[in-house]
């Protein structure tokens, strides 16, 4: 523990807001990949338990596309798009044929499918770790906002990230598409007896959450090294994000990403050896105070 | 007896049961109606335990149960019957009864013996044969017939020997025929095992036909009490019952 | 659904005194069961087949107890692992730091495990469902968390080190090879014998009817939480009795042992044996075993291999192996009687 | 079982059977046939996250085990390796340490698992007897302490603690010349992060007495977003910065510090940076980083040590890894004291490798040595230098001294209890 340099953070303005800014960096982050999952559990009531190899697909697939083509956004679109095929495939053959079984059954379906591509991945691109690179046009000084250090890149993904959450959100709540899909989440029985085809919703919606665990991969992948099983520690963590912010809630996995993106600022401070302890200290104090998370209703 | 003094209960604004005050007399069969929305559920949730009143007393033979646990109303003595047969799907019915059984003499959380105990058979093996049950001993209950299901979940609760015994509907979603086969079963079970029987029913035939006494509930309140005579004649009662009626064709 | 097979087949026997027949059926077929296990030394020279039931022992003896809570009460517990973690390091530790008598260690570890279950069960079992699910596994990794940060304790990620001393005790060598066997294969029968004990119990009845529907059994009188905490911390025990095993298979105990992926293991060998017959987990114990060891022989993309098989079980069988056997007999039987 | 051989052609054929078979399939019919072979058993980490030093161990076994081979075998015995995955699981490694004596008849163990893989191994070569040469892990306990020592057990890997002292002294001399008193610290929270950072403080601090640390920051090992520590740092202003992060930890870390421009405030010592497979892997490299040596084809500069890197190079396709030097230095070893005990017996190698001094490429001076009295791997080339982007990457590696080691390792034995 080191409560002095925490308390010194506290009441120095500059770290405090570098830290806060940080925290919502990581925040965004977490909040890209953990958004396809609560959205996924959200409609078909599936844990998405491979989530995390979406994850590392799009930052696979981005990292060859760059490579390929030196193009930044095509990177981009390419770890998007290939992962949104690959949901949509995932969906439309495995999963599809567990809906209404035992939660066990589609999580084992979820398991089996984290194993083979993880193995896929290292058949495919070896099992050294990889580095996708930085696009040289985000190879400039980070930005000083209010007394924050904030690299340009980052403004990025925060941008992707909150464009994300605001299309999400308003696309749901407002769109006929998005109403479909509200329906086909509360009663999918009705949705398809209206004539709406709940197959393809359900496709769609996991082609949309692989997505933007693929993008949230394609745009992780010139900061991070990519390796077989990358996906996994992503995965733990938007998982908490999720159970945190409410199982199937967009603003839940949002204020759950941001709060737990303060606590790992603010933690390796105060706690530097027992970060990762304090968020499943959170998550557990958050699930027994009230089970359905911060933003969750009751009876999913 | 059981007696129920001023129970109340609200959800946000709306008053489900509005300071309800009856006696059931030890022994005695009344029948619950009101129209759709009165509170005959959540009377009995109140009185069971499933829900807690916000104001009133239940008491039975003097003792108040008003805002007990489930299983503590259940020891003393009030038994119920699910509008919806709530049953045990994987169970056969002899273990259904063996096991309400032991949770009766406490002896549920035994783990030294198996299952099931000897002292348990007589008084489940009774309760099979009383509502015709005991050939469909080894059927597992998800197999029964809806009616038998519905049994089934009466003998849950008869099995506990209680001394009032609340059923909520024990004909919903029964054919004509299999209604009033049930309501004689209920009807035969009062009048040989000496229990105080309430129950909950939509059918006026089959209430004004079995039921000595009638409580009509309505948005909470009792609108009601009296014989068949007395309230087929009651005019709040009919206004209640013509009121709802036209609502529903005007739906 | 789940219990329909084995209600059925039970239904067929006597009522009158059966109970306390499949009570002596049961220990016969556990004393055979142990008799065979322990003259395979006799019959086989084999050291990797000693190995292999004792790995069985461990695994089969926590997969069982999770079988307890998933299969038996419907509790969905994906941080059952915690237990067995907690088993293997606390018998390591009494041992390691205090040098008692293993039968010392062994009870002191139960004892320990039973306060910490309880505690953690109390908090736990209030929630239904997933976010049961979700509270245990938050348990799980808030362990793993502190077993790696207590490395003064603990060891940390090396684990403890050293060694776990196995002194004689009643002329039992636990060092040697064909002792540990032995013993670990009477933990595996006596914990089995125990747990088809509570199974087969009034109280194993009170879980079934907790599973197929808590509201109602709470209307039989039955106090819901308090089963439910009591079957949580009694399959805690066996979980720890398994992860005492596998600690003196390792000599150690390591922090991948209160993981999660082995709640995760765990759950998988429910689902590959069959969850409604009490066997299905010590079925599926060898069975992933057997194909963990083969595989893994073979090549080192068994992730692949595991997967597909997985796949097989789960959108081809859709239920245990054991499961799919006993419901398969059932239909036939049907058959035959309907001709 | 034993059977007579059948000399000539056919026996190469089975031989070269053998070879492929190892690789990938085990195939112990084939070992029965030929009694002559001696099989070495390897349990290693071949999936999961660590795969690529797996492989890249089991690479370098390879290599050299042809050599060994082709030069007549290990003691006039083939060897026939069998090389198994543990996943990076103790109770895997144990299980699969154990079969491979066991089921497989190796009577010889290379123990290729990392941190808690190779004490369970090590509780296995205890169990039994059989002779084991961890080739993987760092930790020091494993052979300093002598609670863990066993008669059987050797450890061919370097240590925490040489590379701290080394590091320790080289970080001092330039943090005098150039003043940097303030230093922080970011390392993998496990145990080979906590104790190779103590010990580098304390070496530093040691021969730069001045040095103060302001800052520690401890990563998950694989966490994937180090943002937090990034800010952590930037915001103690330090002058300089040590870590220990490794492999992908580190390139990440290096990747998301160099937005924030970390490279260019403060200098840095990172001393898993030279090693190739971080080396190629990060595309901004950013210059002048100092590092300590894992492998590196031009440190030490010899024609043997640049030979081996390139036949390496050629067979694979890829650079070697730390990993790599150290199971090719331990099959190096068991060939020498084979040849020195004329046998392959456990027990007459084991006494045979206590003290043993080999020529061997990565020696400091063309040697290196298994310590006899706890039995573990001295004399290796060992440096600091700094990073350019481009090949040789390490221009200059400035050779840590021996004796200084020998000397300090000595003393922090003896305050740690181990003596």
């Amino acid at each position: 523990m080191d409560l002095d340099a925490l308390a010194g953070c506290l009441s120095s303005s500059a770290c405090l807001v570098t830290q806060t800014t940080s925290g919502l960096i990581i925040g965004m982050l977490l909040f890209l990949v953990a958004v396809g999952l609560t959205l996924i559990f959200g409609v078909l009531k599936v844990v998405n338990f491979s989530h995390g190899a979406f994850y590392m697909f799009g930052a696979y697939f981005a990292m060859t596309a760059y490579q390929l083509t030196g193009s930044f956004a095509l990177a981009m679109l390419a770890g998007a798009a290939g992962t949104a095929i690959l949901g949509l495939i995932f969906e439309r053959v495995f999963m599809s044929r567990v809906y209404g079984a035992d939660v066990l059954m589609q999580l084992l379906v979820c398991y089996a499918f984290v194993l083979i591509f993880d193995d896929v991945v290292r058949l495919i691109w070896g099992p050294e770790f990889k580095s996708m690179g930085m696009p040289s046009a985000f190879q400039v000084m980070p930005l000083f906002i209010a007394g924050g250090v904030v690299p340009p890149y980052y403004l990025l993904l925060i941008g992707v990230a909150l464009v994300a959450a605001i299309v999400l959100g308003i696309g749901l709540s407002r769109s006929r598409i998005g109403k479909v899909i509200r329906a086909a989440a509360q009663n999918p029985g009705m949705v398809s007896a209206l004539g709406i085809n709940t197959g393809l919703i359900y496709g769609g919606v996991f082609a949309l959450g692989g997505m933007l665990a693929g993008l949230a991969g394609a745009l992780a992948a010139p900061v991070r090294s990519l390796t077989p099983g990358m996906g996994f520690s992503v995965l733990i963590e938007s998982f908490i994000v999720t159970v945190i912010g409410g199982m199937g809630s967009i603003l839940g996995a949002l204020i759950g990403a941001l709060l737990l993106g303060l606590i790992r600022s603010f933690g390796s401070l105060g706690f530097p050896l027992f970060t990762e302890g304090l968020m499943y200290l959170f998550m557990v104090i958050v699930l027994v105070s009230k089970p359905t998370g911060l933003f969750g209703k009751e009876a999913a | 007896m059981l007696e129920i003094r001023n129970l109340a209960k609200s959800f946000g604004g709306v008053k489900a049961t509005n300071d309800v005050t009856l006696d059931f007399p030890d022994g005695s069969l009344t029948a619950v109606i009101g129209p759709n929305g009165a509170g005959k559920s959540t009377f009995f949730n109140l009185i069971t335990g499933a829900l807690k009143p916000d104001a009133g007393e239940v008491l039975l033979d003097g003792v108040d149960l008003a805002g007990r646990s489930p299983p503590e109303i259940v020891r003393h003595g009030i038994g119920r019957a699910f509008q919806v047969a709530s049953i045990f799907k994987s169970l056969t019915v002899q273990e259904t009864m063996l096991a309400a059984v032991s949770a009766d003499q406490r002896s549920s959380a035994m783990l030294h013996k198996r299952f099931p105990l000897a002292e348990t058979r007589d008084r489940a093996e009774h309760v099979m044969e009383l509502l015709g049950l005991a050939g469909k001993r080894h059927r597992t209950a998800a197999t029964l017939s809806h009616g038998d299901q519905k049994l089934l979940d009466i003998a849950l609760a008869l099995v506990l020997e209680p001394k009032v015994l609340l059923l909520d509907e024990p004909t919903a979603g029964m054919g004509p025929e299999e209604r009033w086969r049930m309501i004689d079963k209920v009807r035969e079970l009062w009048d040989t095992q000496k229990i105080t029987v309430v129950f909950i029913e939509h059918d006026m035939d089959i209430v004004f036909k079995i039921a000595p006494k009638i409580v009509v509930l309505c948005y909470g309140r009792i609108l009601a009490t009296g014989t068949p005579d007395e309230i087929r004649n009651n005019s709040a009662v009919i206004e209640a019952y013509l009121g709802t009626e036209h609502a529903g064709a005007a739906a | 659904m789940t219990e329909l097979e084995a209600g059925r087949a039970q239904g067929l026997a006597p009522l009158r005194g059966g109970s306390v027949l499949q009570r002596y059926r049961d220990v016969l077929i556990a004393l055979v069961a142990f008799a065979v296990l322990a003259s395979l030394p006799l019959l086989t020279g084999s050291k990797a087949l000693l190995d292999f039931v004792i790995r069985c022992s461990a695994y089969g003896l926590f997969a069982t107890s999770l079988n307890l809570l998933v299969g038996y009460t419907g509790l969905t517990s994906f941080g059952h692992g915690m237990f067995f973690g907690l088993g293997a390091y606390s018998f390591g530790l009494i041992m390691q730091k205090l040098g008692v008598p293993i039968p010392v260690a062994f009870v002191a570890t139960l004892a320990i495990t039973a306060v910490i279950a309880a505690v953690i069960g109390a908090i736990c079992v209030r929630l239904k469902e997933i976010y049961f699910a979700f509270v245990t596994l938050a348990f799980q990794m808030l362990i793993h968390s502190t077993i790696l940060s207590w490395a003064s304790f603990t060891g940390g990620d090396q684990g403890l080190r050293g060694g776990i001393s196995r002194p004689v005790f009643l002329g039992i060598d636990l060092a040697n090879h064909v002792h540990l066997y032995i013993a670990s294969c009477a933990l595996l029968i006596l914990g089995l014998l125990g747990m088809r004990q509570i199974a087969q119990s009034p109280f194993g009845y009170t879980l079934r009817m907790i599973r197929d529907n808590a509201a109602r059994a709470s209307f039989l009188g039955i106090d819901v939480w308090r089963a439910k905490l009591t079957v949580f911390v009694l399959a805690a025990l066996f979980a720890a009795m398994g992860g005492m095993v596998m600690a003196l298979f390792v000599s150690g105990a390591y922090p991948e042992f209160a993981y999660w992926t082995i709640s995760g293991e765990g759950i998988f060998i429910n689902m590959l044996g069959g969850v409604s017959t009490f066997l299905g987990p010590m079925v599926g114990t060898v069975l992933l075993l057997l194909l963990n060891d083969t595989v893994t022989r073979f090549t080192e993309y068994h992730g692949i291999v595991l997967g597909v098989v997985i796949l097989f079980f789960a959108l081809g069988l859709r239920k245990g192996l054991l499961d799919f056997v006993a419901e398969w007999f059932s239909q036939r039987r049907d058959a035959g009687e309907g001709r | 079982m034993t059977r007579t051989r059948t000399p000539g052609i056919s026996r190469r054929s089975t031989l070269a059977l053998m070879g492929a078979g190892a690789m990938s399939v085990a195939a112990p019919w084939v070992a029965r046939a030929q009694a002559k072979t001696i099989k070495i058993g390897m349990p290693t980490i071949l999936s999961g996250r660590v795969a690529q030093l797996g492989t890249s161990s089991r690479n370098a076994v390879m290599l050299e085990v042809e050599k060994v081979n082709a030069a007549g075998g290990l003691a006039g015995r083939q060897i026939e390796m069998v090389i198994r995955d543990s996943k990076g699981q103790p109770q895997e490694a144990a299980r699969v340490a154990r079969e491979l004596v066991n089921t497989d008849g190796c009577e010889l163990l290379l123990d290729g698992e990392a941190s808690s893989g190779s004490f369970a191994v090590h509780e296995v070569a205890r169990d039994l007897g059989v002779l084991c040469i961890h080739t993987c892990s760092e930790a020091s306990s494993l052979t300093a302490d002598p609670k863990q020592h066993i008669p059987n057990a050797f450890r061919c890997v370097r240590q925490g603690i040489h590379d701290s002292i080394v590091g320790g002294s080289y970080a001092a001399a330039i943090a005098k010349t150039k003043g940097l008193k303030k230093w922080a610290t970011c390392s993998p929270d496990y145990a080979y992060g906590r104790d190779t950072t103590g010990e580098f403080t304390l070496y530093l601090k040691r021969f730069a007495p001045d040095v103060e640390i302001i800052s520690e920051s401890w990563p998950k090992l694989f966490q994937p977003d180090y943002t937090e520590v990034v800010t952590k740092i930037l915001q103690a202003k330090p002058q300089a910065l040590y870590s220990c992060l490794w492999g992908g930890d580190l390139t990440s870390y290096i990747d998301q510090a160099n937005i924030y421009a970390m490279f260019s405030q403060m200098e840095v010592f990172a001393v898993n940076m030279a090693d190739y497979t971080a080396l190629t892997v990060v595309k901004n490299l950013p210059k002048g980083i100092h590092s300590g040596n894992r492998y590196i084809k031009t440190f030490p500069t010899t024609p043997e040590n640049a030979a081996w890197g390139d036949a390496y190079k050629a067979k694979y396709n890829e650079y070697p890894t730390n990993w790599s030097w150290q199971n090719a230095t331990a099959v190096m070893f068991l060939a020498e004291a084979a040849k020195k005990a004329n046998s392959v017996d456990g027990k007459k190698i084991a006494e045979a490798l206590k003290g043993l001094t080999i020529k061997c490429p990565f020696g400091a001076d063309g040697t290196v040595t298994m310590r006899g009295d706890d039995h573990t791997l001295v004399g290796y080339a060992i440096g600091w230098g700094t990073t350019i982007p481009q090949e040789p990457y390490v221009p200059e590696v400035k050779a840590g001294d021996w004796k200084t080691i020998f000397e300090l390792e000595a003393e922090w034995k003896k305050s740690k209890g181990y003596t």
